[in-house]
């Protein structure tokens, strides 16, 4: 049973779509696992400007992509690096045990997005985002 | 909103003459069915009449037909009590890849006691081949439990084959019918079953109470030890509000069961052609031997549980063999046997209905699962240009 | 004519309150608490609103809480499943003479699997001695199973002193509460209770449903294998109105406790005062530490289920442990096991009162029994010049 | 349960008590077993002109001695030697499976009482009825 926050997200989630213009984009899970999101970014200056995410999996992936964008709209990408997934879970009132993958899910998203823009600045993510930002492994979760 | 419950193969709605029938058994006819005075006697002439009916549903006698807690304790006390009192003769047992947990998981258990079990392949439709449950029985083999009809995709199991099969080689057959029973006929002694199980709750009786048919003869250990209830073979007072509505239910069942079968199969068959007008989507399961009420499919690039939640947003109660909906990693065992890979399995959905729908309903769910497909799509990263990633 | 119910051990009707909070999950409110949309959300809070009745009931964390099909599957579920799960650290389990059937079957039954079990001897009044469990305790003892109250003869055992020694030992300890639970005050951690039954229908409750605590920690095999329900230790649907009526039944039995046993041992105790005016009549078990509604008796020279007939001739329901009521040729395990010769322990009856008993209907019992008994005597060949032939 | 003959038979037991004068008394079952009927006989000229019971023991203890009295009560000696229990619970309509070895008691006791009867006429029963009359083993059947 989902917490009203998660149903809320789940119902009308925000951000939802394809960026026009975004300069950033991050894709995590695998379709074998029936979870993916997907997340674009557009970041000038330091600062995620505008944000988006399509997602293919249950109520919590949905809900916690939701969720992930809200809470890293506008802010810096070192305030994203600090997303973590006990944070989305908790933003939406705590998602059931066997859910707590997609909240893990949302957090690689946002990483993995912001790997992305490193890469295309010619900068190797890694020393920063502490992973080679290639997660499709979400069925280990 | 008004709810559309198109999930009977879950659960169903205790039928209102049901309840009537119940309603002395939860006031002032509370006296043990065991007890000696006159108080006690209606329990006990309800219990019996209880097991009248259902021993009319299915072609039994009525000292065939024991009252259990549930359809998972009628598959437990079978399998476990067949295997525990003839392990003696030989220590193999066949089943089949798509039978419920409820027989999966009893037959694992008895692997780690010392069993062999054989878990038949099915195909496409999710049968089982006869000439591979031939070829797979064994000298040492003592029961062969194989389900009448699956609760995921429908298939109607060839029951009388297989029971022919055993019968013919002095091999118990015992079958899982918790889907089947009131819904489509059976007979044990044509169709030569040794077991059959049944619970009540998937025919218009409460949840929490069951029966284990047992033929005349059968060796079977009971899993339930204690006081001299039914016929010394089950221990337990008797849940006597439950067991008289299932056996209402059962002679509801029985008396209505040409003319539900008929409304209901309309009914579905409608339910499919209008689901199968969604690109990209599969009726899982066959076409003929399909239980009356199931419809199931399965639908690319959107998930499972997501489905069902949207679904209910238009107040329609439905069901999914997605990982996601199970709480497990991997989609339903039933899918992935009969051939889905994983991420097209992730899309499951089953509409289950019950003669007490309506053709307003199923126009209702024609009209709202194709909606929510779209909004899954449109936010599906795997869903492209009008088609999945795969394709 | 009016029934007067004097036979609460057996079973008790469902408090109308109970009812009453069954009601929406007998009808609207069928949904299955393993269903993933909204509609089913009640059930499964209805579920879990349960689950915390009962612990609070008995002092339990609600994660230690799992329901069952009836007392009976508890007792199998305890006893089975510590045995074999901790069947590797050794075979030896304690439990009494005096034990429920559904506890001394199943114990038969392990024996015959290899378990060697020691059935303690209880004194006159029915207690164990605990310097004898102590004595019979072995490097190898697994389990005590000892119950918390005698059905028949109302014998509390000293469960605190039982659990202090088997927790000193690390064994476990399962107590078969089904008399107890909603009578007495429990409390399972004070008591260093693992493992305690109860089940429905002796607490003003349905038939057919039942709890099992188990400590958490205690290591344990299922006995019903299936879906994942009760957190994958019991699989079945669950049996949501008798789920919830137990968990109403148990806050009522809380929350009235004290009042309750007050009035209750109040009649109960002019009912043997009344009963022990009959000459070689005497009272079964003890006088302290005893279930507050129940009174149990031999009478001489009459036999049990003659007076449970002509009792009934005059509305009143009561029991008796006579061998011609249990319908074998031994009397009651428990009558022979505090020391009665088979001659006497077959004039057994048991009144067992509730709450709604009246002081009224105790005069009525009173009146009655007395004179049932000189009807049975004038016609019995053992009853010669005012006394029994053996006296 | 008890078939409606039997309940009958039980609140309303017929020739119940001692006989005045008989001439003939046996006695079958046994405290231990929780059954004991004792039946008394007047017989003259070969035919029982009056009977009786007491009976301790259950509900169809009482029942098949007072069905098992009416059904010979005026028939001859041969006549009575020839009620089966069978025949004793039929005319009850029937008995529960666990209640059978009441009727047998009942035909015993009604031979008994004649062997009784012999016995005092310097007669022995033995090749008459078939067993020594000295039945006290009602556990056994
Ligand atoms: C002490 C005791 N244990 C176990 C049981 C069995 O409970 P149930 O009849 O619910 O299976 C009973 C009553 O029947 C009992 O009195
Ligand atoms: C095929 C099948 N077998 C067994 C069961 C288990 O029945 P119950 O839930 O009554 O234990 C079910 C339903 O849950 C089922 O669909």
């Amino acid at each position: 049973m989902y917490s009203d926050k998660v149903m809320d997200h789940f119902k009308n989630p925000r951000n939802i779509g394809e960026l026009e213009d975004y300069n950033a984009v991050g894709t995590v899970g695998n379709p074998k696992c029936g979870d993916i999101m997907k997340i674009y970014m557009k970041i000038e200056d330091n600062i995620i400007k505008d944000i988006s995410f399509k997602t293919f999996g249950c109520g919590a992936a949905v809900a916690t992509s939701s969720m992930a964008t809200e809470m890293v709209k506008g802010k810096t990408i070192e305030e994203a690096l600090a997303l973590t997934n006990k944070a989305v879970a908790e933003a939406l009132d705590g998602l059931p045990p066997a859910k707590l993958h997609c909240s893990v899910l949302a957090e690689e998203a946002i990483k993995t997005a912001i790997a992305d823009y490193y890469k295309k600045q010619g900068i190797d993510p890694k020393p920063i985002i502490g992973c080679n930002a290639d997660c499709a492994h979400c069925c280990e979760h | 909103m008004k709810i559309i419950y198109a999930d009977h193969a879950a659960t169903t709605r205790v039928k209102p003459e049901v309840l009537e029938k119940m309603r002395p058994y939860l006031t002032e006819e509370y006296g043990n069915p065991s007890s000696l005075y006159g108080f006690s006697y209606n329990s006990k002439r309800a219990v019996e009449q209880a097991r009248e009916n259902i021993a009319g549903l299915i072609g039994a006698d009525v000292k065939e037909v024991y009252f259990t807690g549930c359809g998972t304790e009628s598959d437990n006390w079978a399998i476990k009590g067949a295997a525990w009192a003839n392990g003696k003769k030989g220590k193999h047992m066949i089943t089949s890849k798509t039978e419920h947990h409820a027989v999966l998981h009893t037959c694992q258990y008895l692997e780690k006691q010392g069993f062999d079990v054989t878990y038949l392949d099915v195909d496409k439709d999710g049968f089982i081949n006869p000439d591979e449950l031939i070829k797979a029985i064994r000298p040492d083999t003592i029961l062969i439990t194989i389900m009448f009809a699956n609760n995921e995709i429908g298939t109607i199991m060839p029951i009388s084959e297989i029971g022919r099969i055993a019968r013919e080689r002095s091999i118990l057959f015992h079958t899982d019918a918790v889907q089947a029973a009131g819904h489509v006929p059976i007979d044990v002694n044509a169709m030569n079953i040794d077991m059959l199980s049944i619970s009540g709750h998937k025919l218009g009786a409460p949840k929490g109470v069951g029966v284990l048919y047992i033929r005349k003869g059968v060796k079977i250990e009971s899993l339930m030890h204690g006081g001299g209830h039914e016929r010394g073979k089950r221990a337990g007072t008797e849940n006597v509000p439950h067991i008289v509505g299932l056996g209402e239910a059962a002679r509801l069942a029985k008396a209505y069961m040409d003319e539900n079968i008929k409304k209901v199969t309309a009914m579905r068959d409608r339910l499919i052609d209008g689901i199968l007008k969604i690109p990209y989507t599969r009726l899982t399961g066959p076409t003929e031997n399909r239980l009356p009420g199931l419809a199931s499919f399965v639908i690319e690039a959107v998930e499972g549980e997501a489905m069902l939640l949207k679904l209910f947003e238009y107040g329609i109660c439905a069901s999914s063999g997605s990982a996601c909906s199970s709480g497990s990693l991997d989609p339903s065992h039933v899918l992935l046997a009969i051939g889905y890979p994983h991420h097209i399995a992730h899309g499951s959905l089953r509409l289950s209905i019950g003669e007490e729908n309506t053709d307003e309903e199923i126009d209702r769910i024609i009209e709202a699962v194709p909606e929510v497909v779209k909004k899954l799509r449109d936010m599906s990263p795997v869903w492209e240009n009008g088609k999945p990633a795969w394709a």
